[in-house]
């Protein structure tokens, strides 16, 4: 299978390695991302108002990209998963800002948030299936008790990001399962971990990443893992708890032996 | 033609719902609340009963204005049948419009038993309408006229 | 801008309609942020509803929303209280002169391992 | 031809003020038919009625026009008297010449004018009128109740009392409902058992009663007063009339895993079980989900253990025929299911239970004997927070229900209080967004819950429960404080919003029953007849047509009984006889009258039909059910082929009338 796949800024740069996991992981498991071409920021974090057309124009053309090749598109970060899914959802039934953007970039025919955005969890979940994950894993990782944070990004809002029940998901939890380890509950996992605050009050991060992996150390865990780089950083620089912080991808590399 | 225009009287049908219309129209009575002697009502038991060809008829036999009154949706006495009507009536009407019947000519409106000022102030108005449009001669049949 | 145009732009540009609020308060019983703040989401959606919308606009409490949509998600009655938190916050950022985050400010707040998400986002939500 | 009287009434100055009452019976004299005319002060007197009844007589008049006011007031008066004289009642019309003509008009002129083209209107029509008499069916004296719950019970017993023949059929092994499951009853606070139990002993007891436990309703056909129902007994493997209810085999049955529904799922029972100690019928079911003896064939301890020989493996479901005159619907309700609100954490941890759970671990006879002990360990809670308004009073585009559930303010104070009475070392908070507490003695019994005996009622909503090692840390909102709470309390416990049983919409389809959005049946009128359906013969009784505490419920299904009682004492049921009929020769059988009619008293039949060549040809054709039809026409104008009309309203009348309006 061969996926479009648009790593955005933080997978490029700083966490390169993550990156390169990811690729390798989806090869072992028999999948070719494919980078789109030209992919531009998406800004980091969609904006709300109704009124920002301009904001929400690296996203498009991030879909459209992945729409003139007719493959999904496969992102690794949450944050640009949900301002892709989020334009996309704008696309297709906020018929002002469609009329706006398909005008201001002369689309012809016009463009209205046709094609798939999937985060690579979800790829793994519905394109690969985690029973084939379970069968592919070399080192399973017996014994761990992992905690599956998943932030804000990925569940909400739910009703334009349908990725998981937003309060009990459990894609995590079943990727945890699939790598042989076992899953923890704890509740603190859709809590926010305190975002961008993190260049301008470190207090406010502190508190927040801290009550969030204190809960992950109540519950028994002994690593967390996180789909988001943002969260990832947070969790590791403010949470304040003996307590390793993951990539998912990470795991999965390791699980595949690779 | 000037002068006959100012004393043009139209004739006016209008169907009441047995239920809320109807009575909001005696209501209306009751209140001693005035509306034109042109407006000529036919009770049946729910707006739903109305035919299309009810209206098309009154129009070939030279009514001005047909209006039709029913409970409000969600009101109905038998529950689901003014929302019959709704659909219905507005297929009709663009129907008729298509036909050259203009659309001011057709109403629906919904009236409940405690709305009779409502009831007066529409045919007030709907009369008042049907004057300014003039005689309808679109679907009138020559052959009903004797 | 008129008070009472500026509660339409806000009501408009996050399509939010604070009349739907029973003051439940379940988006501050939810919201992580609510000890930074001074003003909370539920007073958010009365204030813009009650035209207080200038005390909101001076207001610290703009910056300290992390749009993590708990509030939004949670909601009983579907008023998603972030959104006009973000509407606000923009009615403020969008004036002259008027952002919250500068960029001749970044270079104090960055460390190493920082990932340029969060200063994209970060601008992106304190500056225009 | 008919022979048409025409009489104009004066009404004393009220017509005769602004109609010229002389010019409109001479004007109506010269139309067509019409062989007498008169007007008279006042119509409606005894005196004008007299008139009325002997111009019939001297005229050999066939039918008649009363110009007067509006038919809404006088219809039936003059229909009585023309009957009296021996005119079929419905061969007079009324022109209403008062409240839409005299009334609104000021110029005499224009109103005589007006009154006219009504009495034209009227005569018209009655040249097309036919006589019609009412049909009439006759009445089941029996009554079928829908659910055994505390609605069910209450509406059979009142039935069974006034002499008729009840029979309630429902879906569980007992009768007894949601109040079996309740530990105390607010605002009196005395046992729900000891109110229950005596009247579910008194519907066993009564001879007119037949209960159908562990039965459901598979089939409806007929109409008010003529209902025939299929009802299916399904197999409990036990036979009913030899088990004793001694309870031997359910202590013997080696399957001890099945959750046990009484008690929610807080404990287990085994696979054969009499639901709890005072069930009715008090006899014993096997669950075929968890019998290793039906699922392998290799057990039959019961049958070995079983004195009485009860226990029949072989059994089958098997079918009832009956027939009631009027069918009650007591389906009862459930809370909602809450995995959609997990922020409360409900699946995450076994210490956030629902308010019912909670009955059932305060009551003696449930899985903790009365203690109130935490589900997870089994300590006692020191800590207790209470969540209102979960699930309810939602804007409808979420999971949850528009509707206030109204029960959950009452029933959440009567916990507080009820722990806070037992156990004085324990906090009690509770969030509300409202407390609203109308109701006999319901206000009294909140503010006792807070002025004595302590309860901490904070105005907020609870946004997230934190599952943290033994604690459940709740984050809420203090609205009246300005505060965010964090309380580590031992348990939670969520007043989740009600919902009609999940049985209910199958079964008004059965009974072609309007429901509500929210699967509620609805009421023939919410104010003037709450317990009745519009569909005649169904009657509505308890949480089905919509949330109700305990002496609602009960009241409400006494009233509900009386309307049935009144149905049944009548020997035979006078119809409406301006409903709807179908020429059979026009029908094709489309269906479409079938689909618009909202009380399904349309059916098709086959029936053989004489050809042009003589030979005979089975044709599909449409039915109307008289006892059923309400008149309300809709059938008539969705009819393709014109085969549908109405009794008393019919195309030609109305177009009769239309043409005599716009001559």
């Amino acid at each position: 299978m061969v996926f479009s796949y648009y790593p955005g800024c933080t997978l490029r740069t700083r966490a390169k390695e993550l990156d390169e996991k990811a690729r390798k992981c989806a090869e072992a498991l028999g999948i070719t991302l494919e980078e789109i071409p030209d992919w531009q920021c998406c800004g980091g974090c969609y904006p709300v108002a109704s009124d920002e057309i301009a904001t929400r124009l690296s996203a498009v053309r991030a879909l459209m990209a992945a729409k003139s090749e007719e493959r999904p598109l496969v992102t690794l970060c949450s944050a640009c998963h949900n301002v892709l899914k989020r334009t996309r959802h704008d696309l297709q039934t906020d018929e002002t800002f469609r009329d706006r953007v398909n005008r201001y970039m002369g689309n012809d025919p016009v463009y209205a948030g046709e094609g798939e955005v999937i985060h690579f969890l979800e790829m793994l979940r519905d394109k690969v299936g985690f029973d084939t994950i379970r069968a592919a894993v070399k080192n399973p990782l017996t014994g761990r008790r992992i905690a599956a944070y998943y932030g804000c990004l990925l569940l909400r809002p739910s009703g334009v990001m349908a990725f998981d029940d937003p309060e009990n998901p459990t894609v995590i939890e079943d990727f945890i399962r699939a790598l042989g380890a076992e899953s923890v509950a704890w509740s603190m996992r859709n809590e926010c971990c305190g975002s961008y605050m993190a260049l301008e009050d470190k207090g406010i991060v502190e508190r927040k990443s801290g009550s969030v992996l204190a809960n992950a150390k109540a519950q028994g865990a002994d690593t967390v893992i996180t789909a988001c780089p943002l969260c990832l950083y947070n969790l590791q620089k403010f949470g304040g708890q003996d307590l390793p912080v993951v990539y998912f991808t990470e795991l999965l590399y390791e699980a595949l032996g690779l | 033609m000037q002068v006959n225009e100012e004393k043009f009287e139209p004739t006016i049908v209008a169907f009441c719902c047995n239920w809320c219309s109807y009575a909001g129209a005696d209501l209306s009575g009751t209140n001693r609340l005035q509306y034109p002697a042109n407006v000529k009502i036919i009770r049946v038991p729910c707006s739903c009963r109305v035919n299309p060809m009810f209206i098309l008829r009154a129009f070939q036999r030279g009514a001005d204005g047909v209006i039709l009154c029913g409970c409000h949706p969600g009101d109905c006495h038998y529950t689901t049948g003014n929302y019959f009507t709704r659909r219905r009536m507005t297929l009709l009407f663009s129907m008729l419009e298509f036909l050259g019947i203009e659309k001011e000519r057709t109403r629906l409106e919904w009236v409940s038993a405690a709305e009779g000022a409502k009831f007066a102030a529409t045919m007030n108005d709907f009369v008042a309408t049907v004057t300014k449009l003039g005689k309808n001669r679109r679907l009138e049949d020559l052959r009903c006229k004797k | 801008m008129e008070q009472n145009n500026l509660k339409e732009t806000l009501l408009r540009i996050s399509g939010v309609n604070p009349r739907k609020c029973m003051k439940c308060g379940k988006c501050s019983g939810t919201c992580p942020s609510y000890d930074e703040m001074e003003y909370h989401p539920h007073e958010f959606v009365s204030m813009v509803e009650n035209g207080e919308t200038e005390k909101l606009m001076a207001s610290p409490s703009l910056y300290r929303c992390l749009t993590c949509f708990a509030c939004v998600e949670r909601c009983p009655r579907g008023v998603q209280p972030a959104k006009l938190i973000e509407a606000v916050r923009l009615a403020v950022i969008r004036q002259q002169g008027m952002n919250h985050l500068k960029p001749d400010q970044l270079p104090d707040m960055l460390d190493e391992d920082m990932p340029q998400q969060a200063l994209v986002s970060a601008m992106r939500k304190f500056a225009k | 031809m008919q022979r048409i009287g025409v009489f104009v009434c004066w009404c004393g100055s009220n017509i005769a003020a602004t109609v010229d009452v002389k010019a409109v019976a001479e004007a109506l004299g010269k139309e067509p038919g019409v062989v007498y005319f008169e007007d008279y002060q006042y119509m409606c007197s005894e005196e004008g009625q007299t008139k009325l009844q002997n111009a019939i007589r001297d005229y050999k008049l066939t039918g008649a026009v009363v110009c007067s006011c509006s038919p809404r007031m006088h219809e039936a008066t003059f229909r009585k008297a023309a009957a009296k004289a021996g005119v079929n009642s419905f061969m007079v019309e009324i022109a209403n010449i008062r409240e839409q003509c005299s009334w609104i008009h000021k110029n005499k002129e224009e109103a005589t004018e007006k009154a006219i083209i009504l009495g034209r209107a009227a005569i018209a029509k009655v040249h097309l009128n036919a006589p019609l008499t009412a049909g009439e069916s006759p009445v089941t004296k029996r009554a079928l109740v829908i659910g055994g719950g505390i609605a069910g019970i209450q509406t059979a017993l009142d039935i069974a009392d006034a002499g008729f023949e009840v029979d309630i059929v429902e879906k569980k092994p007992t009768i007894g409902g949601k109040m079996s499951q309740i530990d105390k009853t607010f605002p009196t606070l005395d046992c729900a058992a000891c109110i229950l139990t005596p009247k579910m002993v008194e519907v066993a007891q009564n001879e007119k009663i037949r209960i159908f436990s562990y039965s459901e309703v598979d089939k409806v056909q007929g109409f008010v007063g003529n209902f025939s129902v299929s009802i299916r007994r399904k197999a409990r493997f036990v036979d009913e009339v030899k088990c004793t209810g001694c309870g031997l085999c359910t202590e013997k049955c080696p399957q001890k895993k099945v959750p046990n529904e009484f008690n929610l799922g807080l404990d287990q029972r085994r696979a054969i079980y009499i639901p709890f100690a005072q069930a009715v019928p008090k006899v014993a079911t096997i669950d075929p989900d968890y019998c290793t003896m039906l699922k392998t064939g290799k057990c039959g301890v019961c049958s070995k253990i079983c004195t009485a020989g009860a226990i029949d493996y072989k059994q089958k479901d098997s079918f009832i025929e009956e027939k009631y005159g009027a069918i009650v619907v007591a389906t009862g309700f459930n809370p909602i299911e809450l995995n959609k609100y997990d922020e409360f954490a409900y699946s995450q941890s076994p210490d956030v239970i629902t308010s019912l759970e909670f009955e059932r671990i305060t009551n003696a006879a449930g899985p903790t004997g009365g203690t109130l002990l935490r589900p997870s360990d089994g300590e006692h809670p020191k800590k207790i927070v209470f969540v209102q308004c979960v699930g309810s009073r939602e804007d409808g585009s979420g999971c949850g229900k528009t509707y206030c559930s109204k029960i959950c303010c009452m029933y959440t104070a009567k916990h507080a209080m009820l722990t806070r009475e037992k156990y004085p070392d324990t906090e009690v908070y509770v969030f509300y967004i409202d407390v609203r507490t109308p109701g006999k003695s319901f206000d009294e019994f909140y503010r006792r819950a807070v002025e004595e005996y302590g309860v901490h009622y904070i105005k907020g909503m609870v946004g997230k429960v934190i599952p943290q090692g033994k604690k459940l840390m709740v984050r809420a909102s203090d609205l009246i404080d300005r505060k965010q709470l964090l309380i580590d309390a031992d348990l939670v416990v969520l007043a989740a919003a009600i919902e009609p049983d999940k049985s209910a919409r199958p079964l008004a389809t059965m009974l072609t029953a309007s429901m509500d959005t929210n699967d509620f049946f609805t009421e023939a009128h919410p104010k003037l007849r709450p317990v009745e359906s519009p569909t005649a013969g169904i009657f509505l009784s308890g949480c089905c047509q919509g949330p109700k505490d305990i002496p609602e419920t009960v009241s409400q299904a006494s009233a509900c009984a009386a309307k049935v009682i009144g149905l049944l004492c009548r020997d035979k049921l006078t119809g409406n006889p301006c409903v709807a009929h179908s020429d059979e020769l026009m029908c094709n059988g489309c269906s479409t009258c079938e689909k618009v009619c909202p009380y399904g008293a349309i059916t098709y039949q086959d029936k053989e039909f004489r050809m042009p060549d003589r030979t005979m040809r089975t044709r599909r054709v449409a039915s109307v059910n008289p006892a059923v039809c309400q008149g309300c026409g809709a059938c008539t104008v969705a009819c393709p082929s014109g085969a549908m009309d109405l009794h008393g309203f019919s195309n030609s009348q109305i177009m009769a009338e239309v043409d005599a309006i716009c001559k």
